[in-house]
């Protein structure tokens, strides 16, 4: 299974989840384009490709603006790296082995190819000859052996320990510290290929499999004690002088500010386009100002000034579905951490499921994203984000706006207003207050949160603000995930990788797994979806779509958004595009006079 | 007098440790520690070994203990490892303190360069226009909060003029060492200083106005003109001596205020100091670089008050004599 | 000789007519700078518009969010336009304004009370007591406050309205002790303090009822202006995301808009009425705390 | 009996100074002095500038600590008193003070600045107080009414006779007075200086009067103590003191009185040089060779002079 | 006769008072001649430092006005530039003032504050300028004079320091010298040692010395002649000897009267009713010193009074003088009731 992303919601996109689970390159592939007219807001139709289809001038330059509020952190190794920023920065210059297509599943275009041994078990990973590291040094088979080892390894404190990683055969072991060897894994002669077997078979392999190599001659060997653990994540072979096998070579760095890339003339699919990059990290609040300067050719932009965005002449904005939703979390019971498990707590004060489903029809998700957002967020529906189209249901039936569907609902499940101060109390004649937890961050966070709110009291709820504040993203995130008793409702939000298995939010065993919901029906749901069984798409959908008809019907939580995506580009830009699976590639990104 | 700069510093000693203390006990209160840390977002982690893992870092000392190495290393330079960073605090922030010290001496230089003069004039010619002038800007310079005054700048003459980058410390594609690389530099800094510094002068003129007034009429200014002094010369000779003296005893404070504001400018601007990032890891909860910077910064104002006392005691015959 | 024992209101009367009080010498102070005189009438007419404003303003609707109506600019019905809820500005600036006055008043007090009282105390019995209380003094002074402040706020558990207020009275008290105690130092030498000595009065009755007296001017003085200080201080604070809790608002959240330069140059009057409220608010406050510092010191008075 | 004996008073003050402010040395404001205080008498105090006068006053009031010594108040030493003890004294013993601008808070009313004393040792009801307040004013010759005014709008005579009539509140036997005449102008001096001989007559008040200025306290005082860097160098009656003064010390600030008759302005400055000479020459009979005054040795019933 | 130094007429010297003037120094004329000591006495308040201050050109510009002629040489000071005055001050006329504590720079060297004056009215090299102080400092008593040229203000005693100011006032020569109260803050000892320094420096450098004070034995020990003022006025001008031995003017005599070395022990001084008048509300009409002796007939008053040449050399204002009495040299003992509450 594949472990979900904490993000923020919130238009600052001040992205600083802790996990972010996949490449941003990966998941800067998008979903095809049938797949947005699925969408109730259809009528927004971006483009996915800048219209610039002039010849890019030899030495081009482009200014790539890095929108965050916080500094890029520079811990540029994909082993290491925690923050969103600094795989924003690793993308210039380090690259998978392998590239994906549309559906985020692995091809054989890339650096490497790749063949899947017949039980599924084990897949066989070659390196093309030509692919070399900025130093010169071909990219071995041992590379990637290499960044495994790290990631098993027993002083290894990063979080990607995850279970594409785990259920490599002799894993555990290694991991454990019983072995240093790990038995799945081999390396030929040649050390050009690579082959890792698993010990289950499992549907994410082309999709969650791990593919990124680590330099091991450049940053030095931990596995020979040339460096401890310790050492390299601190190495400056990490910060300042990074290198992977990239079309741009990362040439100087002004840490957390600013980062100049020159072309790497050695790249293994041809010469890049482009003669340098400067990524410079620009503040939400002044990206649109710098597009509109030029000093900047290419950024995301925060959803709230999409409407500032569309009058600037010089840029053009293309935009895609997010793999991402929103949602509000009901909390049901608790992370039981002896036994690494979650327990539903059956008294639990919205263990109610009709006041659950209440709530969602309460939200006017609608106008948010109509109001707020100019259409750039719509509804959001099930759990399984459309962008997945082979297993998100569309034809479920969600909760939408429906005041007096929630009335009645609260009705039924005895929650009436007997002492008529507009606020239902419980069966037992007790004040029903809520304490909902919400994040701090971009400039529509706190009128969000307050909007919800009276969107409850509309139907009679009372709900209030945890601590009567936002809390910060991280404290939010601390909160919530020590099961605070304090909070009861919390809006969050998932960015769900590339592999749409939902067992790493929403299994029994999950920590991720908030709400702490359990049940019988999901774990056998979950397991079907993620087991050997599975490898069959259809099976798999089938399986999916009963997950998706649950959970709306047990609303563990309610999805509020989902959301589009906006990049500007330069209109000198050419070659470029987010489409995913896109033939239009990094190194072939120019710009025209 | 060499035994007075010694005394007061050996005074410091005490200051300092009391300054960690505090620090420390703070840094108690705050949620999280090392070990926190090292397991953040790593749902897998059982008590068991996490409790092994404290007993590891020694978190389950008594205080004292915990204290002593914590400070110990902290003498060496060792703040302990950031948690959003992975990476020593200690390097993190030699990596922006230079930003920071650029700044702030800028800063000072700047507030002392326009405070003195204009403080002095409206001193000596006071109610003339000048000085009416003087006390405006002043009062406006009180009444302005700077992050006010800081985000119009911003917005004026980066935003709308262009004349200054938005943010940054420097242009990337300069060589370092260059001439083109201290203009570049110059030029980020020059909004953010002046900023801080056309608002930071409150203080100073306020201070070096009254006190020229109120030394103007002092006997000893009275024996100097009587001596035929020209009129120009007993400023020069007789009240700016005494009216200055103080200023170097503020310099130590205007440290504090300079701290303070640069958590303002360095947000605002977006420049890579240590201010900036106090709130980022204040915001981030990244509590070793939150302790680590508050140490940091009250040990300056702490040396910084000494190098106030020593200048004056070295200006100021009155204390020199001790 | 006359009867000695005369109207007792009468010479009450009497003796008001001709010892004016130090805030008759501040009226007059005030009534002499027209700058003062202004100030203190714009600044009554602000502060009675803001603390009056809930009477006419209802507060429910004002932190009611309305997607429909975000941004609007100033109308008839919004005075001062509509902000990114939806929600009045004008309302918000009235409400942020009485906050921050608010705040502002509630630390100046109390951390004037803490400084006096431990200025009082290390001035009047000076020697190994004030030392004592001197280094402690000294060590406070050099701890960079706005950062403590930060630190603390994020870490109270229970953090509101009026654990901002004591956590700013905390360390904005140091000052005030220090300024106190030095003048508190020169009034134990004089010699009222010794009569009273020895005439067998209690410290504590010396201290608050003959020495304090003495030191209100001062007093009043320090707090006048330190009132815009920790005005400025807690609206800076709120604007970095470090003051008044999000759901009231003050004077900083309206001004942190203005960090997106679209909304200071395209939605001017979210942010642009309250930047200037606050600096009109902090120069009457200054105007007036000058009037009242040259009311204080007899040499510099106009009238 | 005498009203008030001190024997062998020390007061000193700590310099603190070194490394860690140590106290290095001491100040030797007052350095042991004895004299008796007759009931009814004025005893002045007098010397240069820094010998320990007001030093001496205020051991005796209790605004300073006594380093050692004693100061039999009625034959029971104050030194030894606690507190509260001698608290009980306080009535007894009062003070006038230098600078009457000082004295006086200026934030209370005649009436609460006079009432001060009885509110801390009298239970009085507010009429009662009044009463005793109106009735002391106008013994010190100020107009009733006055009693609501403040300070500042009374002159200097004026407000040293406020600070009289409070020391008066409580019947006191010993008044001291330091130096009450010295901050005011030559025409409210004899003012104020009349007023405290009529006084003393009336309430048969003991004075411990001190100052620098030998012109007034010949004209106040019955006996003199002359001092000098804390020590007595000689003592006796006036008449003893300035006619026939015997330590050197005593000559020269004889000698020092500006002459009022213009005419014998030379022989005056030939007389204070000569005494200068003798201060010179026969240093060693007055002082030891650390430069401390010698004991006092009788020369008379009343005259005692430190010599050799 | 000898040659005059200084001579005021009819000195008018007002300071703005909310926006008003008022006279201090009301109308002075006064002389001033080589080798003679003028003493002006008079309680606190009278208008001695506002008289000296004019002089020097001292009082602050914006809220002084000064009117009549102050003569010295053929110069009127009142009317000379600012850098013409400069040329006077500190040469040709030197000052000392009344409080030694605070008339020196507390952050300059004794030396460097004796050689200012030299610096902008002689040309001496460094070494010369160094001698010559020291010399001063010899002169003016001063033993260790190299150790003192090198001190700072703070690490001199009181008396000590006044010789350091008179070395200032006496650094370049000059002919005239004022001495605003030199020796009131000073211990008797001191005073005295003082006063005879300035006996003997004005013996030997034959200045010209205007003495303030208001001490009457200061007087009558170092003056020539006496000037006393009362209220901005010169109220009685006289010999030393004449003005001791037969003082004219009500007001001098009651000050004579209430010195207490003057008398018997124990026996009551003279008191002077009430207070010099503030300079705002003086009577400006009549003789100014009617209010305080208000058992003197006011027709005994001239209107408007002059002065008067008694017997020859002595001066006196107002005919008061003529019918004057102790009331309690008829009427014994007076009540002591405050006359101005
Ligand atoms: N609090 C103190 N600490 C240290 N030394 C002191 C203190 N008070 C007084 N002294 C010193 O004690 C000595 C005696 O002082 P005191 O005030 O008694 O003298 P005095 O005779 O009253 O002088 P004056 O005529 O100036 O009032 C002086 O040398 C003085 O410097
Ligand atoms: N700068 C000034 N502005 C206004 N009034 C002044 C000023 N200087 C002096 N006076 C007033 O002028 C009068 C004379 O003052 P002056 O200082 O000359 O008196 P004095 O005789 O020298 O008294 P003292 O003996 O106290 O020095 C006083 O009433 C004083 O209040
Ligand atoms: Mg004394
Ligand atoms: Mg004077």
């Amino acid at each position: 299974a594949c472990t979900g992303k904490d993000e923020k919601d919130g238009a600052g996109e001040k992205d600083t989840s802790k996990d972010p689970g996949k490449d941003t390159e990966q998941t800067e592939d998008g979903e095809d384009a049938e797949e947005v007219e699925e969408d109730p807001n259809a009528g927004l139709d971006f483009p996915l490709t800048v219209t610039n289809t002039g010849d890019p001038i030899e030495g081009g330059e482009l200014n790539f603006g890095l929108v965050s509020d916080t500094p890029f952190e520079g811990t540029l190794s994909p082993v290491f790296y925690s923050g969103a920023p600094d795989a924003d920065v690793m993308s210039f210059f380090n690259e998978s082995l392998f590239a994906y297509d549309g559906d985020y599943l692995i091809t054989n275009d890339g650096a490497a190819t790749y063949e899947v041994s017949d039980d599924n078990k084990s897949i066989t990973i070659k390196i093309g000859d030509n692919v070399n590291w900025h130093d010169g040094e071909p990219v071995k088979a041992s590379d990637l052996l290499y960044s495994y080892q790290l990631l098993g390894h027993p002083d290894y404190t990063g979080t990607r320990y995850t279970f594409m990683i785990s259920n490599v055969e002799g894993m555990p072991a290694y991991h454990n510290g019983e072995t240093t060897e790990i038995s799945g894994i081999e390396v030929s002669e040649d050390d050009k290929t690579i082959t890792i077997t698993y010990t289950e078979a499992t549907p994410s392999l082309l999709s969650g499999i791990w593919a990124n190599a680590t330099p091991r001659h450049h940053v030095g060997d931990v596995m020979t004690g040339e460096v401890t653990m310790e050492e390299l994540a601190a190495s400056e072979k990490i910060r300042t002088s990074p290198i992977g096998f990239g079309p741009f070579k990362v040439a100087k760095i002004v840490p957390g500010e600013s980062v100049l890339y020159e072309r790497n003339d050695d790249y293994w699919r041809g010469k890049p386009q482009l003669d340098s990059i400067v990524l410079k990290v620009v503040s939400s609040a002044s990206v649109l100002e710098a597009l509109k300067k030029g000093d900047i050719d290419l950024s995301s932009v925060p959803v709230d000034q999409y409407l500032n965005a569309k009058e600037i002449d010089n840029i053009e904005l293309l935009a895609k579905v997010d793999l991402a939703y929103t949602y509000i979390g009901f909390k049901l019971g608790k992370w039981d951490a002896e036994k690494k498990e979650n327990i539903t707590d059956p008294n639990a004060r919205l263990a109610d499921k009709r006041v659950r489903q209440a709530m969602w029809y309460a939200m006017d998700n609608e106008t948010i994203g109509k109001e707020l957002y100019h259409g750039l967020r719509f509804p959001g529906t099930t759990l399984i984000v459309p962008v997945f189209a082979s297993f998100h249901d569309a034809s479920i039936e969600t909760p939408t706006y429906d005041p007096e569907k929630a009335k009645a609902l609260l009705d039924e499940a005895g929650f009436v207003d007997v002492d008529g101060d507009g606020f239902r109390e419980d069966a037992d004649g007790n004040e029903l207050v809520l304490n909902f937890a919400s994040m701090s961050g971009g400039e529509t966070a706190e009128p969000i949160a307050q909007f919800y709110m009276q969107n409850w009291a509309d139907v009679g709820i009372k709900v209030q603000l945890l601590d009567g504040r936002l809390h910060e993203f991280n404290s939010f995130y601390d909160q919530v995930e020590a099961d605070d008793p304090k909070i009861d409702i919390y809006q969050g939000a998932w960015g769900v990788g590339s592999d749409p298995d939902p067992s790493g939010l929403y299994g029994r065993t999950a920590a991720f797994n908030y709400t702490r919901y359990t049940s019988e029906k999901n774990d056998e749901l979950l397991a079907a979806i993620s087991g050997e069984q599975s490898l069959d798409t259809d099976f798999r959908a089938g399986k999916f779509k009963e997950w998706q008809e649950l959970m709306v019907d047990e609303v563990p939580v309610a999805p509020t958004v989902f959301r589009y995506a906006l990049t500007a580009a330069n209109k000198r830009l050419t070659n470029y595009s987010i489409e995913p699976g896109t033939d239009l590639r990094l190194w072939q990104w120019g710009v025209t006079e | 007098m060499l035994k007075f700069i010694l005394r007061r510093t050996l005074l410091m000693i005490p200051q300092l440790i009391l300054l960690s203390l505090i620090i420390f006990m703070l840094a108690k209160a705050m949620p999280g520690d090392a070990v926190t840390g090292a397991f953040m977002g790593n749902p897998d982690a059982t008590p068991e070994q996490i409790e092994k893992i404290r007993e590891k870092f020694g978190l389950n000392d008594p205080w004292y203990q915990q204290y002593g190495r914590w400070i110990g290393k902290a003498v060496k330079g060792d703040f302990g490892q950031s948690y959003t960073h992975q990476q020593p605090v200690t390097t993190l922030i030699a990596g922006r303190v230079e930003n920071t010290v650029l700044l702030s001496l800028f800063t000072a230089i700047m507030i002392y360069l326009m405070a003195i003069p204009l403080g002095i004039i409206a001193g000596r010619w006071t109610d003339t226009w000048a000085d009416k002038m003087i006390v405006t800007y002043n009062y406006f310079a009180f009444a302005t909060p700077l992050f006010v005054f800081a985000l119009l700048m911003l917005f004026l003459f980066s935003f709308v003029l262009g004349w200054f980058p938005i943010g940054g410390t420097v242009d990337i594609r300069i060589e370092t060492g260059t001439w083109d690389y201290v203009v570049s530099r110059a030029k980020h800094l020059f909004l953010p200083v002046m900023s801080a510094a056309l608002i930071g002068t409150y203080a100073t003129i306020q201070y070096l106005r009254n006190d020229i007034i109120d030394q103007k009429i002092k006997d000893y200014v009275k024996t100097a003109r009587a001596k035929g002094v020209p009129e120009g010369k007993v400023y020069t000779r007789h009240i700016l001596r005494n009216s200055l003296l103080p200023i170097a005893a503020f310099l130590g404070y205007e440290i504090t205020g300079l701290i303070g504001g640069s958590i303002f400018i360095e947000s605002i601007f977006s420049y890579q100091g240590l201010g900036q990032l106090f709130l980022q890891s204040i915001n981030l909860r990244d509590f070793t670089v939150v302790t680590a910077l508050v140490m940091i910064f009250g040990t300056a104002t702490i040396v910084g008050t000494l190098l106030s006392d020593i200048i004056l005691s070295i200006v100021d015959p009155r204390i020199r004599i001790e | 000789m006359k009867n000695p024992v005369l109207d007792e209101k009468q010479l009450i009367a009497q003796e008001k007519l001709n010892n004016p009080s130090f805030m008759r010498t501040i009226w007059r102070e005030i009534k002499h700078d027209k700058m003062a005189l202004g100030s203190l009438i714009l600044l009554i007419i602000i502060l009675s518009t803001a603390y009056l404003s809930p009477l006419f303003i209802d507060n429910a609707a004002l932190t009611r969010v309305n997607f429909l109506n975000t941004w609007k600019p100033p109308s008839a019905t919004n005075w001062l336009g509509t902000d990114d809820g939806g929600r009045d500005v004008f309302g918000q600036l009235m409400l942020g304004a009485r906050n921050s006055f608010t705040i502002g008043i509630a630390v100046t007090v109390l951390a004037g009370l803490i400084g006096l009282t431990y200025g009082l105390i290390s001035g009047f019995y000076g020697g190994a007591i004030d030392n004592v209380m001197m280094r402690i003094l000294e060590f406070l002074m050099v701890l960079p406050t706005l950062m403590f402040i930060i630190v603390f706020v994020t870490i109270v558990p229970n953090y509101n309205v009026f654990t901002f207020i004591l956590i700013m009275s905390a360390f904005y008290w140091f000052g005030k002790a220090r300024l106190i105690r030095s003048r508190a130092l020169q009034e134990r030498e004089l010699d009222y303090i010794n009569a009273s000595k020895t005439l067998g009065t209690p410290s504590w009755k010396i201290m608050f009822f003959e020495m304090f007296p003495n030191l209100s001017s001062l007093v009043i003085v320090n707090m006048t202006l330190s009132l815009a200080g920790n005005i400025g201080i807690e609206t800076g604070l709120t604007f970095l995301g470090f003051g008044l809790p999000a759901g009231t608002p003050s004077l900083g959240t309206l001004i942190s808009f203005a960090r997106n330069p679209d909304i200071v140059q395209n939605k001017w009057w979210v942010w642009l009425p309250a930047a200037l409220l606050i600096l009109v608010m902090m120069l009457c406050i200054n105007y007036v705390g000058q009037a009242v510092k040259r009311a204080s010191d007899a040499r510099q008075r106009l009238a | 009996m005498s009203l008030l004996t001190v024997n062998d008073l020390k007061v000193h003050y700590p310099i603190r100074g070194g490394f860690f402010r140590k106290v290095v040395d001491h100040v030797r404001a007052v350095d042991g002095i004895s004299f008796e205080l007759q009931p009814g008498e004025t005893y002045g105090l007098v010397g240069e500038s820094g010998c320990g006068k007001t030093t001496s006053g205020r051991a005796l009031i209790g605004l300073n600590k006594a380093t050692s010594g004693e100061m039999l108040f009625e034959g029971k030493d104050l030194a030894k008193m606690g507190k509260a003890e001698r608290r009980g004294y306080t009535k007894d013993i009062q003070m006038i003070f230098q600078d009457p601008y000082s004295s006086l808070n200026g934030r209370k009313n005649v009436l609460s600045i006079i009432a001060e004393p009885l509110r801390n040792f009298e239970r009085l009801s507010p009429k009662e107080e009044l009463l005793r307040v109106q009735e002391l004013v106008a013994r010190v010759g100020l107009n009733p009414e006055s009693i609501y005014k403040y300070p500042h709008q009374f002159s200097g005579g004026q407000r040293q006779r406020i600070g009289i009539a409070r020391a008066l509140a409580l019947n006191p036997k010993l008044i001291i007075a330091d130096e009450p005449v010295s901050a005011l102008d030559v025409s409210v001096q004899a003012q104020v200086l009349n007023f405290m001989q009529e006084i003393q007559k009336e309430f048969d008040l003991t004075y411990l009067f001190i100052s620098h200025d030998l012109g007034i306290i010949q004209h106040m005082c019955d006996r003199i103590g002359i001092m000098y860097r804390g020590r007595f160098v000689e003592e006796g009656t006036a008449s003893e003191i300035y006619n026939n003064p015997q330590h050197v010390y005593t000559k020269r600030l004889i000698a020092a009185i500006p002459e009022m008759n213009p005419e014998k302005r030379f022989e005056k400055m030939h007389l204070r040089q000569s005494i200068n000479e003798e201060y010179q020459t026969e240093y060693n009979n007055y002082f030891d060779k650390d430069g401390r005054m010698f004991d006092l040795k009788k020369i008379s019933d009343s005259h005692s002079v430190a010599m050799q | 006769m000898k040659k005059p130094v200084l001579d005021i007429k009819d000195l008018r010297t007002s300071f703005r008072i909310k926006g008003d003037y008022y006279a201090a120094v009301d109308g002075v004329t006064l002389t001033v001649h080589e080798n003679e000591v003028v003493a002006i006495v008079g309680e606190s308040g009278c208008g001695k430092s506002a008289l000296a201050l004019s002089i020097m050109g001292l009082h602050d510009h914006k809220n002084t006005k000064l009117e009549g002629q102050v003569n010295f040489g053929d110069e009127n000071l009142l009317s000379l530039s600012r850098s013409r005055l400069n040329k006077v001050r500190g040469k040709d006329i030197g000052m000392i003032f009344q409080d030694p504590m605070t008339a020196l720079n507390p952050l300059a060297t004794i030396g460097r504050q004796i050689e200012e004056p030299m610096d902008y009215h002689m040309k001496l090299s460094a070494s010369d300028k160094k001698k010559r102080t020291m010399e001063l400092l010899r002169r003016v008593g001063i033993k260790n004079e190299q150790r003192v040229y090198e001190q700072y203000p703070h690490e001199l005693s009181g008396g000590m320091r006044q010789r350091v100011v008179i070395a200032i006032a006496l650094a370049c020569d000059p002919v005239l010298l004022l001495a605003d109260e030199p020796t009131t803050a000073l211990d008797v000892t001191i005073q005295a040692q003082i006063m005879d320094l300035m006996k003997e420096l004005q013996n030997q450098m034959k200045t010209g010395i205007i003495l303030i004070t208001h001490d009457l034995g200061v007087v009558a020990e170092m003056a020539d002649r006496v000037v006393v003022m009362y209220a901005g006025e010169v109220v009685e001008i006289a010999d030393v000897k004449e003005l001791f031995e037969n003082p004219l003017h009500p007001y001098t005599r009651s000050l004579l009267n209430s010195i207490p070395s003057n008398l018997e022990a124990k026996e009551k001084l003279h008191v002077i009713d009430g207070i010099v008048p503030s300079i705002q509300n003086l009577d400006r009409e009549g003789c100014r010193f009617a209010p305080r002796i208000e058992w003197i007939p006011e027709e005994d008053h001239e209107k408007n009074p002059e002065m008067h040449e008694a017997t020859p050399n002595h001066f006196v204002r107002c005919s008061c003088y003529k019918t004057f009495y102790f009331p309690e040299d008829r009427v014994g003992e007076r009540e002591y009731v405050a006359t101005n509450s």
